[in-house]
């Protein structure tokens, strides 16, 4: 019996930039209890290189043959490395907008991109597990970091309630996932998922195993559309965004929904592909449920960080529709758009940012009023943003939907490809009011800008993007698709 | 013999319990955080009685990660409602509402 | 009807008897000691279910720190007061009812037709020499060792942000900073201002 | 001869180019030498064309100078017809216009559109010869409209005064009325002859002649009636006659060119022109005959009671129009013509002479303060009679030929309600003669009205304004003796004309026709000869005899009086159905319709609903965790139950 | 000229808007230089599309084909012919006269209004030049956005409105044809234009085809009943936006007639062809009368556009009935009358904005009524706005009556009382624009402020010149304009004419 029981160290390359980085965290939260005040910065850098030696490790993995170890706990594929790559590149971004924002708002503090990097290792865990203990346990070192960030800001009413819904929330959603996992592992006598599938795969219909199959399915269904923010398990993601500091706002909305995604792959794609008609209902109305109501209560927001949440809301929905198709083109449209996303949310929200002032927020639509004219440059970058949000041509936001829409229909839904552009429509108006606010309106109150070069310079790089990856899609595309 | 389904049913009761707990309950945060510990015992049994009848480990394995999480989930919890408390000054569930709409 | 059969109806009943005391509870303090006595009643059963280790870790670990926890931070906090619920009977109906028909539903679906002893038997018990202990062990270390050490990160987690949102830094009390002391200036310490008196200005 | 056709068009538009563009740069003398020479080279090539073609016998000219547009196997060319009656109306143009270009160098002396004006009566000719010259139909319908436009602008010259604007208007629109008709004639041209030119659609009528339309109308009726309706609307036929009056506010040389001479004959031409195809419906021509009779008769009353001197020769000029309008009804297409060519040369003199009185008087258009102008203005008033004479059918005038040729050969047409129209053309002979005699009188004879100041003033024009009336008087005092044999009865018009053998009008004239001369004593027989003496004698009567008569008639007929000064309410019936009829109709299509139901109700009320939607919604999202919680949890009973009892594969059974 | 003339076009303009936006606002004279050069010199290249022009062959000219996104098998494939070329060309003159229009008069921010009329430029001749759906989808929906600014930054003073409306208006109407293009991919595999032409489709899908794109084209055109955008973006709009939006972005939603829906759904085109026409046939006369009441010029002259542009889809649909076995002209007719139309419709819009905005930017105000007796203090404007007016009302000998005649002579041949309501347009369009002609031009003035104006200068008197002489030269002979699409329009009739089922 001893012998099922090995731990083989020589595969522990595999988990390589985890163990990188669970190594460098340690160092930097060791490193930054001994600085002194004007070394303070130094942490900054050090998690900035720690996320680059971490990306480049996972970037070395890619193209490494599928390989499963820790007892099957944990996968290496082409998607896991690829992802990794993305949430590296995406968390370094985003901290470079963060640093301004928390300088300005005095919430510097190492422990700040402690947590980051933790939340970071979460998500890795999540992307690679392959179990569901990994992944919840992925989940949760996650969820953790994250409430904990928004808390941060511990004088602020907003960002402790937002932290306190967040908690309780997503401390049900867990739960509910839980109890699915529970289901599952009951009825297949395994929590790994390449057991979970070949179980599933061999249920029969109208069967007591497909019965229970499905009865953990819906309450995995759900934890799972709770950590994308999909209707109806959306209530947290506008309070949230809204309450949270921007810059957790920012890293809240973008490369967790990469983690999300994984989680759904490895949950619902591999481990219960073969029952993809089942949940695949639930995802069609979701989706559009999410893709309705986001449109629609968007419009009603004037903060613009809740907007963007709604917005938010409304693109999960077209990811989830990417899952509804069931072909492997559209989970890669799926997964194209969450990296379009990431891309486009990461520089509103970096916008948002720029334009803090000391201790201020400037996160209503009208404080972008007369941007144009004062700073022509990132309106102009704005509004690239707002309208690539809106799938407007020729901004990459309108290729992730074309894609989705195009494996939609190729799979048979019209009707809801129709229905999904109908909102799309709506949705565009409450971009138009930011592009409004920035360049209709005009404002006595001078907007002057007090961000650092890097910051400036990442971002435009960050919104030019969006135009340039628009305008050669193909190979992200491409490489969407291969990871399945 | 107490069979599978009893244990599931038992644990399925308490589940509900802690879920109605959570939204019939407004005097304060930290009752909605017991009835969330309520939640995790109860996916808990379930994961032990499959396992027990399973004869498999992994469910009991999952049970002591799932303990370990609630823990460090409670530490959080906690900290998250002293800081509300100090914010606020009160932690009823109906004065935590200036994020809506 | 079995002893073991009888043993559980009464954990069970106990179970969900403290579960609801504790939901109904008015006083937060009194719902947390029903909450002990839920999770005894649990680890009870679990020990029905051979889950020794479990049991006793849910009555250390829960009961003898995360429930003192609590019990603290309500101490703390002075919120044991009972606060009206102003509006709990609106929602009472609603609420149970939502709870009764997820109860109906999931015992529909988990019941004897899929769970009964017909279709899972109960399996044997094992002898004296099985160690829950051990046997969960050697898996936690060898199989399980990458979710281990992620409790490891979650504890880490949890310390950190205990630390992080709860620690008070400056505002409790002053303190000296010698190099700031030390590497004191004149200039630092006086401002020179040149005053120009306003009747020179004027002309 | 293709370059002297060319010349003939281009000459004027060189002209009015020059004038229009760089006339001001010039000055005036530059202006009408250019102008005039213009003119003058088309007015002498005119008369080479008329000797060639009518005289010589030359062959028909028909050519397409360039193709405007050729789709698949339709050619739609510009080109020239030129044949006897394109040369014809080429001399009476040139020359009508030749002399108004004279007269203007006098009349508008002194106003500061003085350029502007010779481009506009040049860039006028060229589009009265583009139109005249025409071989096809869509290069009809260009002169057609650019005479329009000539014409909108010109009755708008003196755009300062609030009335010639709203005259012009007015004109342009009946004009529009008209025009869409004929433009839907052609269509219907096209559609059924497959070609839009002249000889090749003549050549397929027999093709067309039985087809139906329209449930049961014949093809050929539908197209004639839809072309006259372009005709009446520039011929200022009754109903669309209502513009012809209001365009006496331009400057008189245009009412004597275009509202008298020239333009306002186009329909008759065209109708002349389309002969071939009127002469195949009977009812198209009986339609033309009715309009026409009642244009002569009710138009010519109305002349009566009018007192500014050119609205008086504007009625006049509808009533003749009326007269050539029945003439071409009773397919007598020469005498229309012949009676436009007269009427050409005597109403261009009547305004010419007109409009030398109002220069004299200072601008004053109102003959109850003239009278008297016999003395002061010789030549005025010599040259006026004799239009005056030629108008009314005087023996031996050319009127008289003519306007006896038309009531003559309605007396012989067979069609139905002739008689009725014989009726009224011999009414209206009295009344011409009335209340062309009634302003003659008015103005020249009797008792000065004028006040003394304009009395010292009055003397006779200058040589640019009597020579001109000189030169008119001429053919208006002989043309007629000296062109209708061969006009009517002796082949200049043969070959573009067509009668067919069942409308003998003109074939029993010409039984009856035995010399211009011997018309004049056989003439003292007849009832129209009468008419005119009693006509005269009433006028001489009321207007210097016994002029407190004229007044007891006017209260004691004071209802038709009324009808008559109210021009028959023509205007306020247009006033109320269509200018006010329509703009509330466009008013209640905007403001309700579109705007309202459109725009408001549809557009941004769908976006109000989506707003709607959102503001319901939105207030779920209430802020309050435990809602939250009790949403997902109610999410989860739906997605359980859904899962479990219903959707396409229920899991359990109930 | 080598085989990237196309791309010249398109992306020409577009960098140099980009390096306009660089030059800034601070030097704006010398991104005013630039922009017009520039723009003048993207026409003069457009001319070699016309004198290299092969009128003989309905196949795509000047063809470029690069892959682009090989996920879809899409291309960057451009490409002309006869009904696509004169559009082109359109476009870029319009836009020369639009940024001379601008020189002075726009104050704020001139080098971004250069700069987003040089973009949409390049946009608008992508739309035209595309052969390949998804880069026409791009192009058609890119040139929203500098229309939306434009409206809204040098707008009037509902222009927040007016410029919201018209994006998600237009926007809603293309989503369809998105929807529908990608259907039809899924169906053929191909995204090519050419392709789909060739796609069998069944009476069903046509159908559904057919109003979807018939929704992005009807908007754009527009058609009643989805009109109501236009007059609220032509009166807020800037000048040079409203002559734009006119003069070529209206001709995009008839371009896509004639590109999209009778080649790719002629069944359901020939099915619906009625209901189109009566669509036409109300915009024309409900329309017409509409535009009668206005008070604002620029409503007026935007309804009249309206109106005409019922002309265009009049003269396309009218082609089922009118088309006659053996003879094809009135067929012919219609549809050459259409786009005779659109290009006509292009000079005489152009310059009826203009002549309105000549007024605007001395008095600021497109109220009627503050003006009258204009012709006093401006003879030389008048004369031009009175032959412009006229083009508008259909006069022949300008090129507002070549269309029209062509269509009426179409229609009739489908229906004489088509031809009926669509030659009333004859009377109402000469009153309404003859109306306000007269209450603004004509008359004694009554406003002292109008005494005042000072006539047009050189500038304003070239651009209006050149629209005089264009307007007029095609009325005058419209055959070369009818060469280059002739054989084009005759091939698309043949396909209109094939049923695929």
């Amino acid at each position: 019996m001893n012998n099922i029981y090995t731990f083989d160290t020589s595969t522990l390359w595999v988990a390589l930039p985890e163990i990188f980085l669970l190594s460098a965290i340690v160092v930097v939260l060791l490193l930054d209890l001994f600085l002194i005040k004007p070394f303070k910065q130094v942490t900054y850098y050090l998690t900035q290189l720690s996320l680059l030696i971490t990306g480049i490790l996972a970037f070395n993995l890619i193209g490494e043959p599928k390989t499963i170890i820790f007892g099957g706990s944990f996968i290496l594929d082409n998607m896991a490395s690829v992802f990794k790559v993305f949430m590296a590149g995406s968390t370094m971004i985003a901290l470079v907008y963060t640093r301004h924002y928390l300088t300005s708002h005095k919430l510097y503090r190492g422990e700040y991109f402690v947590l980051v990097l933790l939340s970071m290792l979460g998500m890795m865990v999540m992307v690679s597990g392959y179990s569901l203990l990994t992944l919840y346990m992925g989940l949760e070192v996650l969820a953790l970091s994250l409430y904990t960030l928004i808390a941060i800001a511990r004088e602020r009413a907003g960002a402790v309630e937002a932290a306190l819904k967040y908690f309780v929330l997503g401390a049900i959603a867990s739960g509910l996932l839980l109890y699915g996992m529970s289901m599952i592992y009951g009825i297949s006598g395994s929590i790994n998922i390449s057991d979970i599938a070949a179980f599933a795969a061999n249920a029969s219909l109208a069967s007591r195993e497909m019965l229970i199959l499905n009865f953990g399915l819906v309450f995995l269904v759900i934890g799972i559309a709770f950590k994308l923010g999909a209707v109806p398990f959306h209530m947290w993601v506008p309070d949230v965004y809204q309450g949270a500091p921007t810059s957790v706002t920012m890293f809240l909305s973008t490369v967790p929904k990469i983690a999300a995604v994984a989680m759904l792959v490895r949950i619902l794609v591999d481990g219960m592909g073969a029952m993809h008609a089942y949940w695949s209902d639930l995802f069609i109305v979701m989706a559009l449920l999410s893709i309705a109501l986001g449109s629609v209560v968007a419009l009603m927001q004037t903060n613009i960080k809740r907007m963007l949440a709604y917005s938010t809301i409304s693109h999960i929905g077209f990811i989830m529709l990417g899952f509804v198709t069931g072909v492997v083109s559209g989970y890669g449209a799926a997964v194209f758009y969450v990296l379009v996303y990431i891309l486009m949310s990461l520089a509103a929200f970096g916008m948002i940012i720029l334009l803090n002032k000391q201790g201020f927020e400037a996160d209503n639509i009208s404080d972008l009023k007369g941007l144009s004219k004062h700073s022509p440059w990132f309106a102009l970058m704005m509004l690239v943003i707002m309208l690539s949000m809106a799938g407007v041509p020729p901004f990459i936001g309108f290729y992730s939907k074309l894609f989705i829409l195009q494996q939609v229909i190729s799979t048979g839904f019209v009707t809801i490809a129709v229905i999904a552009v109908v909102f799309a429509v709506i949705s565009a108006y409450y971009y138009l009011q930011v592009v409004k606010s920035m360049y209709f309106e005009g404002s006595d109150k001078n907007i002057t800008i007090t961000a650092s070069m890097d910051m400036k310079l990442i971002l435009s790089i960050n919104a030019v993007l969006i135009l340039v990856v628009g305008i050669f899609p193909d190979f992200w595309m491409k490489l969407s698709i291969s990871l399945f | 013999m107490v069979s599978l389904s009893d244990y599931l049913i038992l644990s399925s009761i308490i589940f509900c319990i802690g879920l109605a707990g959570i939204f019939i309950n407004r005097t304060n945060i930290i009752t909605l955080l017991m009835c969330v510990e309520l939640i995790l015992v109860a996916v808990n049994t379930n994961f032990i009685a499959f396992s027990h009848f399973l004869g498999n480990e992994a469910g009991q394995i999952f049970v002591f990660f799932i303990l370990t999480v609630a823990a460090a989930e409670v530490a959080i919890g906690l900290a998250i409602l002293t800081l509300l408390f100090r914010v606020r000054g009160s932690i009823d569930v109906d004065v935590t509402n200036s994020l809506k709409g | 009807m079995s002893s073991e059969q009888i043993i559980f109806y009464i954990l069970s009943f106990w179970f969900i008897a403290s579960s609801l005391a504790m939901i109904f509870a008015r006083n937060a303090a009194k719902a947390v000691l029903f909450l002990v006595l839920s999770f005894f009643s649990a680890a009870s059963i679990w020990i029905l279910l051979e889950a020794e280790f479990l049991a006793i870790t849910l009555i250390l670990v829960y009961v003898g720190a995360v429930m003192v926890l609590f019990l603290f931070v309500i101490k703390m906090l002075n919120i044991d007061k009972s606060t009206l619920r102003a509006k709990f009977a609106g929602y009472l109906p609603l609420g149970l009812i939502v709870a009764l028909i997820i109860i109906a539903e999931m015992t529909l679906v988990l019941g004897g037709a899929q769970f009964g002893l017909e279709v899972i038997p109960s399996p044997a018990r094992h002898g004296a020499d099985y160690s829950n202990i051990t046997v969960l062990a050697m898996q936690l270390y060898t199989t399980y060792v990458y979710p281990f050490e992620l409790a490891a990160v979650l504890l880490l987690i949890a310390i950190i942000a205990a630390i992080t949102l709860v620690h008070k830094k400056e505002s409790t009390h002053k303190k000296q900073n010698v190099s700031e002391q030390v590497n004191v200036r004149a200039k630092d310490r006086v401002r020179l201002v040149t005053i120009t008196s306003p009747s020179k200005e004027k002309k | 001869m293709e370059q002297i056709y060319l010349i003939i068009a281009l000459a004027p538009l060189v002209g009015a180019i020059f004038a229009g563009f760089l006339g001001s740069l010039l000055g005036k003398m530059a202006t009408n030498v250019v102008t005039i020479l213009g003119v003058l080279i088309s007015t002498i090539l005119s008369l080479y064309v008329f000797n060639h073609h009518v005289l010589e016998g030359g062959d028909v000219f028909n050519e397409n100078i360039y193709t405007w547009m050729q789709i698949g196997n339709l050619n739609i060319s510009v080109g020239f017809l030129i044949d006897n009656l394109t040369a014809v109306m080429l001399v009476i143009v040139s020359f009508v216009s030749l002399m108004v270009h004279i007269y203007t160098i006098g009349y508008m002396h002194d106003d500061a559109g003085y350029t502007k004006f010779f481009s506009y009566i040049s860039l006028f000719t060229f589009s009265m010869f583009i139109l005249v010259m025409s071989n096809n139909f869509m290069q009809l319908f260009f002169g057609w409209e650019a005479v329009g436009l000539v014409s909108y602008l010109l009755i708008g010259f003196w755009h300062h005064k609030e009335s010639a604007v709203e005259a012009n208007f007015k004109a342009f629109l009946v004009n529009r009325v008209g025009d869409f008709g004929f433009l839907l004639g052609i269509a219907l041209v096209l559609m059924y002859f497959g070609s839009l030119d002249y000889v090749e659609v003549f050549a397929s009528l027999n093709n067309v002649a039985g087809v139906t339309m329209l449930d049961g109308a014949s093809v050929i009726t539908v197209i004639c009636i839809l072309l006259f309706i372009g005709a009446m609307g520039k011929s200022a036929q009754v109903p669309l006659h209502v513009w012809l009056p209001g365009s006496m506010e331009g400057p008189t040389p245009i009412s004597a060119l275009i509202h008298a001479a020239t333009m306002v004959t186009a329909g008759i031409f065209m109708v002349s022109r389309m002969s071939p195809m009127f002469e195949l419906s009977e009812t198209a021509l009986m339609v033309v005959m009715v309009v026409g009779a009642i244009t002569a008769l009710f138009m010519g009353l109305l002349g009566i009671v009018q007192n500014d001197i050119k609205k008086v020769v504007a009625y006049s000029t509808l009533s003749q129009l009326g007269y050539m309008t029945v003439a071409l009804g009773v397919s007598a297409y020469s005498a229309a013509i012949f009676h436009l060519m007269t009427h050409a040369f005597f109403k261009a003199l009547l305004f010419l002479a007109a409009g030398s009185v109002i220069v004299a008087l200072h601008h004053q258009q109102d003959i109850r303060k003239m009278g008297g102008l016999r003395k002061k203005m010789p030549i005025t008033y010599w040259t006026a009679l004799i239009g005056t004479l030629a108008l009314i059918g005087f023996p031996g005038f050319s009127g008289f030929y003519s306007k006896d040729m038309i009531i003559e050969a309605v007396h012989f047409s067979s069609l139905p309600f002739a008689d009725w129209v014989y009726v009224a053309v011999i009414a209206g002979v009295f009344i011409t003669a009335f209340y062309s005699l009634r302003m003659f009188f008015l103005v020249f004879h009797g008792e000065s009205r004028m006040d003394e100041h304009t009395q010292s003033h009055v003397k006779e024009s200058s040589m640019s304004i009597t020579l001109p009336l000189i030169a008119l008087a001429i053919p208006s005092l002989a043309i007629g003796y000296f062109t209708i044999d061969p006009m009517l009865f002796n082949g200049w018009l043969d070959g573009a004309i067509t009668i067919t053998a069942n409308h003998t009008s003109i074939a029993s004239l010409k039984q009856e026709f035995h010399g211009a001369a011997s018309m004049i004593p056989h003439a003292l027989q007849t009832l129209p000869f009468w008419m005119m003496v009693a006509g005269i004698v009433s006028a001489w009567v009321l207007t210097l005899y016994r002029t407190q008569w004229a007044t007891w008639i006017q209260t004691k007929f004071h209802r038709t009086n009324y009808v008559l000064e109210s021009l028959y309410g023509f205007d306020r019936f247009n006033d109320i159905v269509f200018v006010k009829g329509v703009k509330n109709l466009g008013n209640f299509l905007w403001k309700v319709s579109d705007s309202g139901l459109i725009d408001k109700m549809v557009v941004n009320g769908s976006a109000r609903f989506v707003g709607f939607i959102g503001s319901v919604v939105r207030p779920i999202q209430t802020g309050y965790v435990y809602h939250y919680a009790f949403f997902m949890i109610v999410s989860l009973l739906i997605i359980l139950t859904w899962v479990l009892f219903a959707g396409e594969r229920p899991l359990l059974e109930l | 000229m080598d085989n990237s003339l196309l791309s010249l076009l398109i992306w020409l303009p577009i960098f140099a808007g980009v390096l306009v936006i660089l030059i800034g606002n601070e030097r704006a004279n010398t991104a005013r230089w630039i922009s017009v050069a520039v723009s003048i010199l993207v026409f003069i290249i457009s001319l070699s599309l016309y004198t290299e022009f092969d009128s003989n062959t309905h196949l795509m000219q000047f063809e470029e084909k690069a892959s682009w996104i090989s996920q879809f098998n899409i291309y960057y494939h451009l490409g002309v012919d006869g009904i696509s070329m004169p559009l082109i060309i359109l476009t870029t003159f319009s836009t020369i006269l639009v940024l001379v229009a601008g020189w002075e008069v726009i104050q704020t921010r001139p080098a971004h209004y250069m700069a987003a009329f040089l973009m949409m430029e390049g946009l608008i001749i992508g739309v035209f030049a595309s052969l390949d759906a998804i880069l026409f989808y791009v192009f058609w929906e890119a040139s929203l956005i500098p229309m939306l600014l434009i409206i809204g930054v040098w707008g009037g003073d509902n222009r927040v409105y007016a410029a919201i409306k018209f994006f998600l208006y237009t926007f809603l109407g293309s989503v369809f044809m998105l929807v529908s293009l990608i259907y039809m991919y899924n169906k053929g595999g191909s995204f090519s234009i050419l392709d789909m032409h060739n796609l069998s489709l069944t009476a069903a899908e046509q159908a559904w085809i057919f109003w979807a794109f018939f929704m992005a084209f009807a908007v754009k055109v527009p058609m009643f009943p989805v009109h109501t955008w236009l007059p609220d973006a032509h009166v807020q709009a800037p000048t040079g936006g409203s002559v734009i939006l006119a003069a070529i972005m209206l001709k995009m939603g008839g371009y896509g007639f004639f590109r999209f829906s009778l080649p790719i759904t002629p069944d359901a085109s020939y099915q619906f062809s009625e209901v189109v026409i009566i669509l036409s046939l109300i915009a024309i006369v409900y329309i017409g009368f509409v535009a009668l009441v206005q008070r604002d010029m620029k409503k007026l002259i935007a309804y009249s556009s309206i109106s005409h542009m019922g002309f265009v889809t009049l003269g396309i649909f009218a082609l089922f009935l009118a088309y006659k076995p053996g003879a094809a002209e009135a067929a012919l007719l219609g549809l050459e009358g259409a786009m005779v139309q659109m290009i006509s419709h292009g000079f005489i819009s152009a310059a009826m904005f203009l002549v309105v905005g000549v007024l605007y930017d001395r008095l600021h105000s497109r109220e009627i009524s503050t003006y009258g007796g204009v012709i006093n203090s401006m003879p030389k404007f008048t004369g031009f706005a009175v032959l412009f007016a006229m083009a508008n009302a259909g006069l022949p000998g300008t090129s507002g009556f070549v269309g029209e005649f062509m269509v009426i002579l179409g229609a009739v041949q489908a229906n004489i009382w088509y031809g009926v309501l669509a030659g009333s347009t004859l009377i109402v369009g000469a009153a309404y624009t003859l109306w306000m002609v007269k209450r603004v031009f004509w008359g004694a003035i009554t406003n002292p402020k109008v005494e005042t104006l000072s006539d047009i200068n050189a500038r304003e008197f070239s651009i209006l010149a050149v629209l005089a002489v264009a307007v007029v030269a095609m009325g005058l002979y419209p055959q070369p304009v009818i060469d280059v699409m002739q054989v084009t329009i005759e091939h698309l009739l043949n396909q209109a004419l094939t049923s695929k089922l």
